[in-house]
């Protein structure tokens, strides 16, 4: 049709589709898909590191990290709204993430177990997201695009203060310099499977990128993230925990071992150490605030009314 | 300089208190724009504590700190009301178990907004340059916080059947705490001859008119009040405030040597 | 009446009455009143205890803690018997408890605010407590006496543990002598008070006596415990907080300061510290409990219908 | 010597948290009956616990002590299965609130007591003398704990609509956390060939007949596992533990060189 030709030539002029343009319904799916699932990741991620507010062992870092979680929660916000300009509701999202059909980013499904969890999110979880997303701010979708943006900037700074605090703490007692090891033996691996599976095993990497909402294919966006983070590991005195890890002269990259795709997998499944309580832990809080919506509901209904009324 | 910084530890007190509890709802609010509203007003609660502390740390002199003060003084030495202090939940003794109840967060936070307006206000003229200054950039943020929970108290009194009963419940038992309010302490006492803080007494008929026309906004009745006047500012605590510095503070504690 | 006449003989003769026997109905009322009450003061007394024991400070006193609150439940549940054998079942007694009818002993409507408030508890409130209860133990109502020196046999046991555990915390730290003075500073008046108004102002007091249900007035039982605590506080190394307290060799006895008796009341009424929360708790506790005695309930009749099936 | 040790550690920390765990009931029972039962099972478990960190202590010699092994190891050096930390509700984050649920209760300290009867029951011929005199006490008293929590749980499962559906939910929620019984940790591996542990896998076949042979007659369904299982007993834990140790030892903490 001419409307497709018309996508089809704006895609190919690496142009923006906006929410009055025309789209396919394929396109528009995906989108959907892909954005609420982002949304989703960036509200359940309030969780990890929400588990450490009330514990935060200074007054600066208490406040880095609440000031931290409630960017997440704005980041929720403002890509719920990307993905309403597609004609999705928020609720319709929310219901996919609490019935569990939607998807939010695995990684959100181990736990934090010591304070240095906080600062490894920061430096690689964030630093990996910000791999996976700063081509997203080329992405063909405008709403989409500009949301990204921002995003990735407020998570740049997040990834910085990260690391900063793990400085801090590695130049610190031994004590300290152990959460730190411990956190970074839990989340390496982890993170590397943020970048998805190898680019062989994936299926919605060619149409994304035709479509240019993926820029870069999975394995070239992890190589970036190891080769970007190994210089950053020695700064900071860490051990990266993967013997196979080392510099190859030849590929002008660093090689790394196996990742355990099974665990992945199965973590993706629903089977990871939190992701029950990850998903019970938002339906909780929706559940038990249906109270309080109702109630601004009903406010609002009397407010209009009584306009109404007096406009009479 | 002993009573100053007594009646700097009670404002610094009350606001790290309080930015701990409603820091609680962060990832667990309502919807999410609460969940940022919330996480809004504690930063900025633990923003204001901060700066007290600091101020309140250069008045000690010695090794005194921010964190110092925050983390390695026992319960009974906290200056906060113990209005801030309780749970998000109506009465029930520390290590019960009960779900977080927003209605006693927003009463909460409308009772205490409402008075530091008016706190805040006054501190900017106080004779303390510091505490004045801090009292002018706390007094933005609380407006903020006063304008929040008045806009959802009468969205919760007025709402539904089930979230005016709520809103009832929680105003009945959070206002007698106020009363601590009323009575002046020996610091408030030397802070208001010094001419560094506010005679908060003497703000009961505004913050009365305050919470009166709320509450009649709210379509909530005010409730009596007999009985035993909290005295947490003076450092004699509700069986709560143990529970709360102690996972506040327990990790600060076991590695008293770090930097962080 | 030729019953009247035998109860009355009997209590003169300082006997026993049994449930079985006639007694005045104002004489099983204020029975019921008293057992009832003491019952609940052994339940909500659990709380103030109870709030330490997840945070007690060794293994050794944490069993301790747990094993004297266990203690006190199982006084409550004795105690429920015995006031049972008068005809009042112990849902009714509850019931009394949880409107705010049936009063419980004030003393447990103050806060535990450090760990030595629960060595404080066992010397000073059992040890009050147990100059209250020793007398009945001659109780003229035989169940009530003879669940009273079950009861006095393990306060005495739980009053030697609490002072003992202040004497250790007296050899200790500087922080630790000051939490038992602070802990001593908050309970001393309120213990006091727990023998009752003066005598003068004690309504219930003569019947009581004639009936044998008490014997010793509450100002004699007040005196004999400050001479009792005054020496084992000097023991302890602990100032008692009263500037009146000293020898009188004319009287034999200790002088000791004014009461605040308007602070007493006024707990008594309801408006003590804790009275909300202590009551709410039980209440809470006890609708939470439903389900599980209503399924208890619904089992036991599904296996009496079986029973009576299989017999069939 | 050390894995010895780690082994005894696995036994005190599984009594220990579980012992916290139950003693929370303290007080809020659903009947007062349930209040001193629960009361005992955490005396046992408390009991149990100083008896093998008494005896851990004296293998590994120097100032190690009860209460230091109790109250100063950190979270990943407790060897007890992520089961036992867990609150007593559904599956949430440490930092939800929400209420204690009696059939959790009951489900846990069945799954557990009806693991630890048997597990006692072979200790009770260890080659360790020590351990195997401590097994025999706690058989007494695991014994018990087994009955009460089975015959609980035949009640809630077969009682009012509302307890079955209760007792279901708890059982979905817990059992996949078993699945940490029959893995083997090196330290347990090390146990069992020098005669001093038992060999859990092992005693599979007649846990599964006894919880199912439970189930059935408490007309509830064994839900099928798939997942993740859990690793507390090497160190891993659930995000649970951080909150339950620093209640459990924040006092002690607070005061290194006190004698309680």
């Amino acid at each position: 049709s001419e409307q497709e030709a018309a996508f089809e030539a704006r895609i190919a002029a690496d142009g923006r589709i906006e929410p009055q343009d025309w789209m396919p319904a394929a396109y528009r799916k995906t989108l959907v898909r892909q954005i609420s699932q982002h949304a989703h990741s960036e509200i359940v991620g309030m969780l990890p590191e929400g588990n450490w507010i009330s514990r935060a062992p200074s007054l600066k870092r208490k406040a880095i990290l609440i000031a931290k979680v409630q960017d997440e929660g704005g980041h929720g916000l403002y890509l719920y709204s990307a993905a309403e300009t597609l004609g999705t509701g928020r609720d319709e999202m929310l219901e996919g993430l609490h019935s569990g059909k939607a998807k939010y980013s695995s990684i959100f499904n181990y736990p934090t177990l010591n304070w240095a969890d906080v600062g490894v999110i920061g430096w690689l979880v964030d630093g990996a997201a910000i791999m996976n997303q700063v081509p997203l701010c080329r992405c063909s979708y405008g709403p989409y695009a500009r949301a990204m943006i921002r995003v990735c900037k407020e998570e740049s700074f997040h990834q910085r203060q990260g690391y900063e605090a793990l400085l801090v703490m590695m130049k610190g007692t031994e004590e300290q310099k152990a959460m730190v090891q411990d956190a970074v033996n839990r989340y390496w691996w982890k993170c590397l499977a943020m970048f998805g599976p190898p680019d062989a095993d994936s299926p919605h990497s060619a149409q994304g990128m035709r479509w240019g909402i993926k820029r870069i294919s999975n394995d070239d966006l992890r190589q970036k993230f190891i080769d970007a983070t190994v210089p950053q590991a020695k700064v900071l005195g860490v051990t990266l925990p993967d013997p196979d890890l080392k510099w190859n002269e030849a590929r002008g990259h660093y090689d790394y071992g196996q990742i355990d795709w099974d665990e992945f997998w199965n973590t993706v499944a629903g089977n990871g150490p939190c992701n029950k309580e990850r998903l019970a832990t938002r339906v909780k809080a929706h559940n038990d605030g249906q109270w309080v919506r109702d109630a601004a509901l009903a406010y609002a209904h009397k407010q209009q009314e009584r306009a109404i009324k007096e406009a009479a | 300089m002993s009573t100053l910084n007594d009646y700097l530890l009670h404002l610094a007190d009350n606001a790290v208190v309080l930015g701990q509890r409603n820091a609680e709802w962060c990832g667990h609010g309502p919807v999410l724009e609460e969940d940022l509203a919330l996480a809004n007003v504690s930063l900025d609660h633990i923003g204001q504590a901060r700066l007290l502390y600091q101020h309140a740390a250069a008045v000690i002199g010695g090794d005194a700190s921010e964190d110092k003060l925050a983390y390695f003084r026992e319960p009974h030495e906290f200056r906060n009301y113990t209005l801030l202090e309780l749970p998000h939940r109506g009465p029930l003794v520390g290590y019960a178990a009960a779900d977080r109840d927003y209605a006693t967060t927003i009463v909460r936070n409308f009772l205490y907004s409402a008075l530091m307006v008016m706190v805040w206000d006054k501190l900017q003229s106080s004779s303390d340059e510091t505490l004045a200054a801090i009292a002018a950039k706390s007094l933005k943020e609380t407006s903020y916080h006063l304008h929040h929970a008045r806009d959802w108290l009468i969205r919760l009194g007025d709402g539904t059947e089930e979230s005016h009963a709520r809103a009832q419940a929680a105003v009945n038992h959070l206002l007698p705490y106020t009363e601590e309010f009323w009575t002046s302490s020996e610091a408030e006492r030397a802070a208001v001859a010094a001419g560094v803080g506010v005679d908060v007494p003497a703000l009961r008929a505004d913050w009365d008119a305050l919470v009166n026309e709320t509450l009649a906004e709210a379509t909530l009745t005010r409730p009596d009040f007999q009985g035993y006047i909290t005295e947490g500012k003076v450092g004699l605590h509700s069986e709560h405030l143990s529970f709360l510095l102690g996972e506040m503070q327990g990790l600060a504690r076991a590695h008293p040597n770090a930097s962080w």
